[in-house]
Parts: C-alpha cells; structure tokens; sequence
C-alpha cells in the first residue's frame, strides 16, 4: 500500500516538474507577453496542479491537505488575475515602467 | 563542507556584492537595492551561526533568528524612509542618482 | 556527497546569480524584478537553516512589501540617468578589490568556526516554560529581549513619521500618494473583494500560531499591510487621510500596549517588561495581536509614502 | 595590559528603574503626539523634557553618592540571556549633558516651532518635536545599553530621527544632504551588524560586561572590531568618512544643526570607546590605537582647514565640528599606555571625555547663535555679518565663549580638557599629538576670529529683518556658560568618571 502511494506520487510530482520545466522554457523561448503568459499558465495550473495532488496524500492530516490545497487554490486565483492585469497592460500605450 | 558553511560563505559573498553595488552604482534606486542585498548576506550569517547552534532540540539557535527578524524590520524601515526621500528629492530636482559634487560649494 | 549538500549547492548558486544579475541589471525594473525572486529564493534558503520565522518574515518583506516599495518608486522616478556620473574604472576596480577583501575577511570567518559552537538554544528552550510559549523564537523577542522589540516598533513609527515629514507643508494631514488602479468592474477589484477575507484570516492566524510554531505579530502583520494596500489600490476604500483619528489609533495601539504591559511589569513582575507568573502568555498574546495590526497599518502606510492631496470636503 | 574583566554586579541596583525612565519617557511622548495627532505636541514634549531632565539629574545624582554603576535587568532576565542597562560615571555624565543640551533646545526652538495655541501643528513644528524627542530616547540607550544589539537598535533610533531632521526645510540640498546622511548610516550600522553576528557567533553572548571575560585577541575578534568600527566611524563622521557631516548639519533647521552637533555624532563615539575599552579590552594594540589617533588628526587638520575657508556661518560650524571629533580619538593612545594603572585612571580617559562634553555645549551654543543670526539678518554669509555685534550683543558675545573652548582658551571646559590631553602625551611620550592639537588650536583660532572680526569690525549696525528676542540670546548664554563652567573642572582625572569601572587596584598588580 504504502508502496503504491509513494510510487502515485512520485508520477505526479514527476509530471508536475516536467509542466514547470516546458512552462520555464516557454517563458524564455516564446517571442511576446502574451505567448508566455500562455505559458506560465501551464505552470500555475497544471505543474502546481499535478504536484500538490502527488504530495495529498503524504500529507499528515486532513489539516495538511487542506493546506495543500488551499496553497493551489490560491495560486490559481492570484495568478489567472495577475495573467489578466499583465495581458492588459501589453494592450496600453507605452513601455512598461 | 557543510551545508552551514556553505551558506555562510554565500552570505560573505551577498555581503561583497551588495557592498560593490552600494558603493560604484550611481543611481540611488540601485544603492537601496544593493544596501538591501548587503543586509541579507549579514541576516545570512546570522542564521549560519544560528544553525550552527542548534541544540536542546532546536533546530536552530532561536536568539540570533529574533536579531534577524528585528534587523528585517529596520531594514525595510530604512529602505521605506530612503525610498520616500528619493522620490521626493526626483519630484523637486529631477534627479534620480548620487552626485558627487563637493559639499562644501553647495551653499547659497 | 549527500543530496542535501547538493540541493544547498544549487540552491546557493541560484541565490549568487541572482543576487549578482540583481546587482549588475542595467535599468531599475529588471533589477528590481529579478531582487523579488531573490527574496522568494531567500525565503528557502532560510527554510534550509531551520530558521522558519525568518523564513516567513523575509517572504513576507524581502519578496513581498520591500520589492512593492521599490517597484512603486521606480515607477515614479524621472528623468534619465547620465552615463557620465559612472564610477570610472580605476574607482569600480578599487571598490572590487574592497568588496572582495571584506567578502574574504568574512569567508575566514566563517571559517573559524569554534570547536564548541556558541549557543543560547538551550537556556532559551529551559526557561521557555515559564513563559507559556511554544515558539522559542517568540520568547526571545516578546520574553527575553523584549525591549529590543519594543524599541524597534518605535523605529517602524520613527519610519513613518520620517516619510510623512517629506510632505510638503500644505498637505500636512493629507492622503498618501498611493497610486490606485480604479477600474470599475475591473479584474483588479475583483481580487481585492475575494482575497482580503482569506488574506485577513491568514494573518491573524500567523500571529495566533505565532505563539506555538513558527509565525508572529510581524509576519501576520505583514500580511494584513498587503491586503489593504490592495484594498486601497482597486479602489475599494479610499486612502485614509494621515491625521484621521482611526488611523492614528490603530498606528499607536500595538506599541501602547505593549508599553503599558512593561510598565504594568514595574508593580506585578518587579521588573520592567518582566510578567507575573502565571500570566505571561495572556498578556504577550494582547501584546501581539495590537501589534500585528499596529505593524499591519505601519507598514501599508509606509509603503502608501507621503501625503500628497488633502481630503475633500 | 588588559584589564580584568569588568567587575559588575548582575543585580538591579536599587535605582536601576531610573534608566528605563530615561529611555522610555520620550517614547511615550512619541506615542502620545502619534496619537492625537500633535494638536498637544509641544506642550507634550516641554512637560517630558522636563520629567526627562529630573530623570537625569536623579541618575547623576543616584551614582554619585552611591559611588557605583547603576544598573537594570529588564525583565529579570540575566545576560547573556536578557539584556541589561548600566549607567556607569560616564554614562551618568553623558545623560546629563544630553538632558541641558535639549532642554535647552527644546526652549530655543519655541521660537521656530512654537505653537501659539492648540492648534493642529505644522509639518515641521509636528516632526520636529517627535524627532527631538525620539532622538533622546535613542541617545539615553547609547548611554545606559550594555547588550550590542541593543545598542544597534539605540544606534538605528538615533538614524531615523536624526535623518528627517535634516531635510526637514525641504529644499533640494537638505534632501540631497538628508539622503547622502542615510546612505552612510545604513552602511555603518549594517557593518556594524555584521561584526555582532561574527562576535555572537565566536562568543555566544552580546553583553559587553560578558563579552569582556570572553574575547580573545585572536583573527576572529580582530575581523569583528575592524568592521564594527568602520561602520561606528561612518556614523561619527570621523575623517574620511565626513563627506556626509557639513551638508547635512548645515542644511537642518538651526535647533536640529545645535542636536545633530553637539549630540548626535557622540552617539556612535561613546558606542566606539564601549567596544574597545569595555567589550574588548585586549585587543586595542599600539598600533590600532595609534591608527584611530592618526584618523582624529587627519579630521584635525583637514576640518580647521576647511572651515576656514568657508563663506557660510552654518558651513563653518559643521566643518569645525569634524575637526572637534577628531580630538576625541586621541583618547585610544593616550589612555591606553603605561602611564597610568588603568585606562580610566589616566588624565586622557578625563580630558577626553571632558571634550566630549564641553564640544556639546559649545557647538549647541554656536549653531543656535548662528540660528540667531540667521534669522536676524536673513541669512548666514560671514562677509556680510560686518557690524553684528552691536545688533545681537549677547549671541555674539556668546558665540565668542563656545569659541573658547574650541580653541583650547581658558577659561574654557575646551581649555581643561586639552590641557589634560597634551599632559598625556607628554606623559606618554607621544609628542607627535601634541603638535596636531596645537596646530588645531591655532586654526579654530583662525575660523573663530574670522567670524567675531567680522562682527565686531563696524560700528554701523545692520539692519535687523527681524528682532530677536531677548531671552533667546540669553538661552544662548546660558548654554555658552555651560562650556565656560566646565573649565572649573580641576586638572586632574575625574573620579567620578571611574565609577563603574574595574578597580584601580586590582589591575594594577598585573
């Protein structure tokens, strides 16, 4: 049992590590704001996603995992509006400050 | 080598670089950056120091963590007030570097 | 080598090359940028130095409140740099060669390191009980060296009177400069109606669990400074005047506690800043909780800079 | 010869409460004015500087008759754990000139930052009386803090308000001024952060009383001293680290320039003379103390010179004070020999201090005259000073005391501890000293002749903008005087400023 958990989790921490990898590459690789926000997106939702999903159930305690999963919540929230902000700040005038 | 002593050589080193970008960048927003990479590197040594004392079942020496998180506080007081007079200095003067002009003609 | 070790070594490298691209960045935002990440990275390191307060405290103010200053001033900066005033080469070489003579002094230093490591950890932990805490680190802020902590909150008020005293004379009382994005019905609002309620709620609870586990007045109180600030910049509330009662209360009443539970000390302790036994962390918990929104109104206000235009009538 | 450890008592003395007072009762004030909003600010502040004062003289006169240090462990928490406060003879004597120096301030600056009724107060008037106040309490935890990093938090108090002080006017150079002043503090007290950690580290103790039994002359101790000192240098505006002193002290309003003189600096320098002869008293070698000497006459020398060739009275004063500083440093060499059992027991250990406290009051008298001044005639240029002796008599005449003891004249508190520093050298064979103090004297001769030349050179009066009040000038006076009254001192070490330090005898077999 244990066996299985740990290998479940090593698979998703693994794929997570890989999203972030592509996102990272992405961001540098990518010509303009907007693609590479496309690409961090992969990062916050997927990578994040897949990580903390692997790490549940090694968590201690149903406090842990909510704290695990409030962590995800959270990121997804600040960084869906901060994509937005960003995005909107590339359709003004005028060179980022 | 261990992990400690490797972090508190990262710290001298934060400590010199910090110290350079204080010293030769002219630009006073640069200076409040750099002062604060130099603080770090010090809180760095600290907590080296920290981590070397760790006993009694702490991880950590708690005493220098506290003088750390104190000197956190008046560092970030410091960069808020060194801030503040540099936007004001920019508002009246246009100036956004350290001039090295002689002191001593700046009378009226 | 173990995989500790190996994990520092990058995690060392990826702090220097930062902290170096930070330091060399040719225009202020990249630098400025680039010196957020290094707070983040810090935070880790600290987390490798089983220093997790600390760790808290520089996420909060490292990555978080002190790049929001600097980011807030850059883009307020103008006018140009001129080249001319660089350091000539003669000058950077002199300053290198200081900067690398102190970086070696210290490097010796930690070097030298005592057979005997000093420590005060377990005399801290010895006479933790009697106080009530958990959190060795909080007993030697709020119990041990409390008048460093008090003293210190009379240098974050310091602070803010200092920025406010760059006002010019006529707004003296007035509204900080904080830039606000009102954008009706703009995302930004949106944030700032969802995430105060959890951010708030965070806060105190790094400042209740403060007691027991890593946490604080401080690092809560930091917390509380960013959800108002973000308040403040969707426009949700407006900016509050300088000379508004509320905000002067809110400014003092942490330090005011604080202060009249030391010179309480004087009658029930015996000793300034000392506790009566039994009722230590009763007292320290009233202490920090005013703090935590003393420091939280601090330090948003601090961020928000001078006053700039006075309120309407 | 190194002293034995410091013989101290790790027990509350029976007054001990009094050195909390001392630091706090500033800080309520702070917290009070914050808190209504300054429409009470100056009546809160006269009222504290007052109970402040009382403070004082209740701790002078507490380690005078009990012929001990006092002392005061917050919380009841023994260092190395908790901290302590100690106020030895020379603390008692720094917190008294500390509390005449700003009461006096405090009365003078009424004129500039009076307010007439309870009304809501102005920016400056607000921040100054906030600043004045904070800046005590930070210079009362320089004198009585004997935990290094309870001396970094005092040293950073003292920063912050000292800071806003400078700019307070607002114009581009105070800001400019104010700014340059931040940049080098900050580098002075993270350096000096830095060597705390190094000593904690080697250590494990910030109390200097502890500290004292444990260093070692040995690499560690050295980095850690030499850092320490750099950055404390940097904030005492020692020469070459001055860049930042004149701007800075003439560009603040003339009741801040008189506390930033004649206080501030010596903030920093008692913290020095603390590392050196209390926390690491083996480590001051020959060479280091003669360094430190070699520094003060470079500030000697270079600061006489500057300030003469000055056209402003504010610039003037600033440069001399960087040149006044520079006598202090001669206290390393000079108490540091052979001629005498201990440091202390030395002539030099009095007369250094005896500058120390004589340089407060007369700069404070100098800087408030030249404020007098200012405001008389509009502004402060020296060529155009010609006849002001007869308008503004007394300030003049007073300005002509405070000069005394710069120069080194009796009678003067200038002329006994000058006197006393070139015995030293004599005693101690290092001539070389004394030949930079008598140049400097001939030179503060120089600037201070200059400005009473000026002034005394028609008999026209010039046309006042503004007249000056009275009591004003006699306030001025009355802080001149003071100077002047320190030359009663008699010729010989103080015992009063032995108290609290280890016992002449025992260190003398060694």
């Amino acid at each position: 049992m244990k066996i299985a958990i740990d290998i479940f989790t090593v698979a998703l921490v693994s794929a997570g590590a890989f999203f972030f990898m592509a996102g990272t590459v992405g961001l540098l690789r990518f010509p303009d704001t907007l693609t590479r926000l496309h690409a961090l997106t992969k990062v916050d939702n997927l990578g994040l996603g897949l990580i903390v999903a692997g790490l549940l159930p090694q968590a201690d305690g149903l406090l842990s995992a909510l704290k695990l999963i409030s962590v995800w919540i959270l990121v997804q929230l600040s960084g869906a509006i901060v994509s937005q902000l960003i995005a909107q700040a590339t359709q003004r005038p005028g060179p980022p400050t | 080598m261990t992990s400690g002593v490797l972090l508190g050589y990262c710290g001298a080193v934060l400590v010199g670089l910090g110290l350079f970008g204080l010293v030769t960048n002219p630009e006073i927003l640069r200076k409040i950056l750099a002062f604060n990479v130099l603080g770090n590197g010090v809180f760095l040594l600290f907590g080296v120091i920290a981590r070397r004392g760790a006993a009694a079942g702490l991880g950590a020496d708690p005493v220098p963590q506290a003088l750390v998180i104190t000197g956190i506080v008046v560092a970030f007081s410091a960069t808020a007030m060194a801030v503040g007079l540099l936007v004001r200095l920019n508002k009246v003067s246009g100036q956004t570097i350290m001039t090295s002009d002689d002191p001593t003609n700046s009378g009226k | 080598m173990t995989y500790d070790l190996a994990f520092d070594i990058s995690l060392a490298g990826l702090l220097l090359a930062i902290a170096l691209w930070t330091i060399a960045a040719r225009t202020n935002f990249p630098a400025i940028v680039l010196f957020m990440i290094y707070g983040l990275v810090l935070a880790i390191v600290w987390v490798r130095l089983s220093a997790v307060d600390v760790a808290l405290t520089e996420a909060a103010i490292g990555g978080g409140v002190t790049s929001m200053l600097l980011l807030g001033a850059a883009a307020r900066l103008q006018g140009k740099n001129v080249a001319s005033e660089q350091l000539g080469l003669p000058g950077r070489l002199a300053a290198a060669l200081l900067c690398i003579f102190v970086t070696a002094g210290l490097a010796y230093a930690v070097f030298l390191r005592p057979e005997v490591a000093a420590t005060l950890a377990p005399m801290a932990k010895e006479n933790l009980a009697e106080s009530g805490l958990g959190n060795p680190v909080a007993g030697v802020l709020f119990v041990y060296r409390a008048l460093d902590t008090l003293l210190e909150k009379v240098v974050l008020l310091l602070a803010l009177v200092g920025v406010w005293s760059l006002a010019k004379d006529e707004m003296w009382g007035g509204i900080p400069g904080l830039r606000v994005y009102a954008q009706p019905s703009g995302i930004l609002v949106y944030l700032a109606q969802v995430l105060p309620p959890i951010g708030i709620m965070v806060g105190i609870y790094m400042f209740w669990a403060g007691a027991n586990y890593p946490g604080g007045a401080f690092q809560g109180g930091t917390v509380l400074a960013a959800m108002w600030l973000l308040v403040m910049m969707a426009r949700l509330q407006d900016v509050p005047a300088t000379s508004a009662p509320w905000v002067r209360l809110c400014l003092v009443v942490g330090p005011v506690a604080f202060l009249a539970i030391g010179l309480s000390g004087f009658v029930f302790a015996g000793s300034f800043l000392g506790y009566p036994e039994g009722h230590a962390k009763p007292l320290i918990i009233i202490a920090e909780a005013t703090l935590t929104l003393s420091i939280g109104v601090t330090l948003a206000l601090l961020v928000a800079g001078p006053p700039e235009r006075m309120p309407q009538r | 010869m190194a002293p034995d450890a410091i013989v101290l008592s790790d027990a509350t003395t029976a007054d001990g409460y009094l050195l909390v007072l001392a630091i706090i009762f500033p800080v309520i004030g702070i917290l009070l004015t914050l808190a209504f909003g300054g429409r009470y600010v100056e009546r809160i502040a006269l009222v504290l500087l007052l109970a402040g004062l009382v403070v004082a003289i209740a701790i002078f006169a507490a380690v005078l008759r009990d012929d001990q240090s006092l002392v005061y462990i917050v919380g009841n928490w023994k260092p190395p754990l908790g901290i302590a406060l100690r106020a030895d003879g020379v603390s008692a004597a720094m917190m008294l000139t500390i509390a005449v120096i700003i009461c006096a301030i405090g009365l003078y600056a009424r004129g500039e930052f009076g307010q007439s009724q309870a009304t809501v107060p102005t920016r400056a008037s607000y921040a100054f009386w906030v600043l004045l106040l904070a800046i005590w309490s930070g210079l009362n935890a320089m004198a009585v803090g004997a935990d290094l990093f309870n001396l970094y938090v005092a040293l950073e108090l003292l920063t912050f308000a000292a800071v806003p002080l400078v700019c307070l006017k607002g114009y581009e150079e105070t800001i400019k001024a104010a700014l340059r002043y931040m940049l080098f503090a900050l580098l002075g007290s993270v350096l000096y952060l830095l060597g705390i950690a190094l000593i904690y580290g080697a250590y494990g103790t910030l109390d200097i009383a502890l500290l004292s039994d444990r260093v070692r002359p040995e690499p560690i101790a050295w980095i850690a001293a030499a850092l320490m000192t750099a950055g404390l240098l940097a904030k005492t505006a020692l020469f070459p680290l001055h860049l930042w002193l004149p701007p800075a002290h003439a560009g603040a309003p003339p009741p801040g320039s008189a506390v930033l003189s004649a206080l501030v600096v010596k903030g920093s320098f008692i913290l020095i003379v603390r590392l050196w002869f209390d926390a690491m008293p083996g480590l001051l070698s020959f060479a280091a103390a003669q360094l430190l000497a070699a520094l003060g006459a470079g500030a000697i020398l270079f600061g006489s010179v500057l300030a003469l060739r000055q056209a402003r009275l504010k610039l003037l004063i600033a440069y001399s004070t960087i040149a006044q500083i520079g006598y202090l440093f001669f206290i390393f060499p000079l108490a540091s020999g052979d001629s005498a059992s201990t440091p202390w027991s030395s002539i030099a250990w009095t007369g250094g201090w005896l500058q120390l406290f004589s340089h407060a009051f007369a700069k404070a008298a100098m800087f408030m005259a030249a404020g007098l001044i200012a405001e008389a005639v509009g502004h402060d240029q020296i060529a155009d000073l010609r006849g002001i002796g007869r308008a503004l008599p007394v300030t003049i005449f007073a300005f002509g005391l405070a000069g005394l003891s710069l120069m080194g004249v009796p009678p003067s508190g200038g002329f006994v501890a000058k006197w006393m520093l070139l015995s030293a050298t004599v005693m101690e064979g290092q001539w070389w000293w004394a030949v930079v103090m008598l140049v400097g004297g001939l030179l503060a001769g120089g600037y201070v002749f200059m400005v009473l030349g000026k002034a005394l050179s028609s008999t026209t009066p010039p046309v006042l903008r503004v007249s000056i009040p009275r009591h004003s000038e006699v306030l001025v006076l009355a802080v001149a005087l003071c100077a002047v009254l320190l030359g009663l001192v008699p010729l010989q070490p103080s015992e009063f400023l032995t108290i609290g330090r280890p016992d002449i005898h025992t260190t003398a077999l060694q």
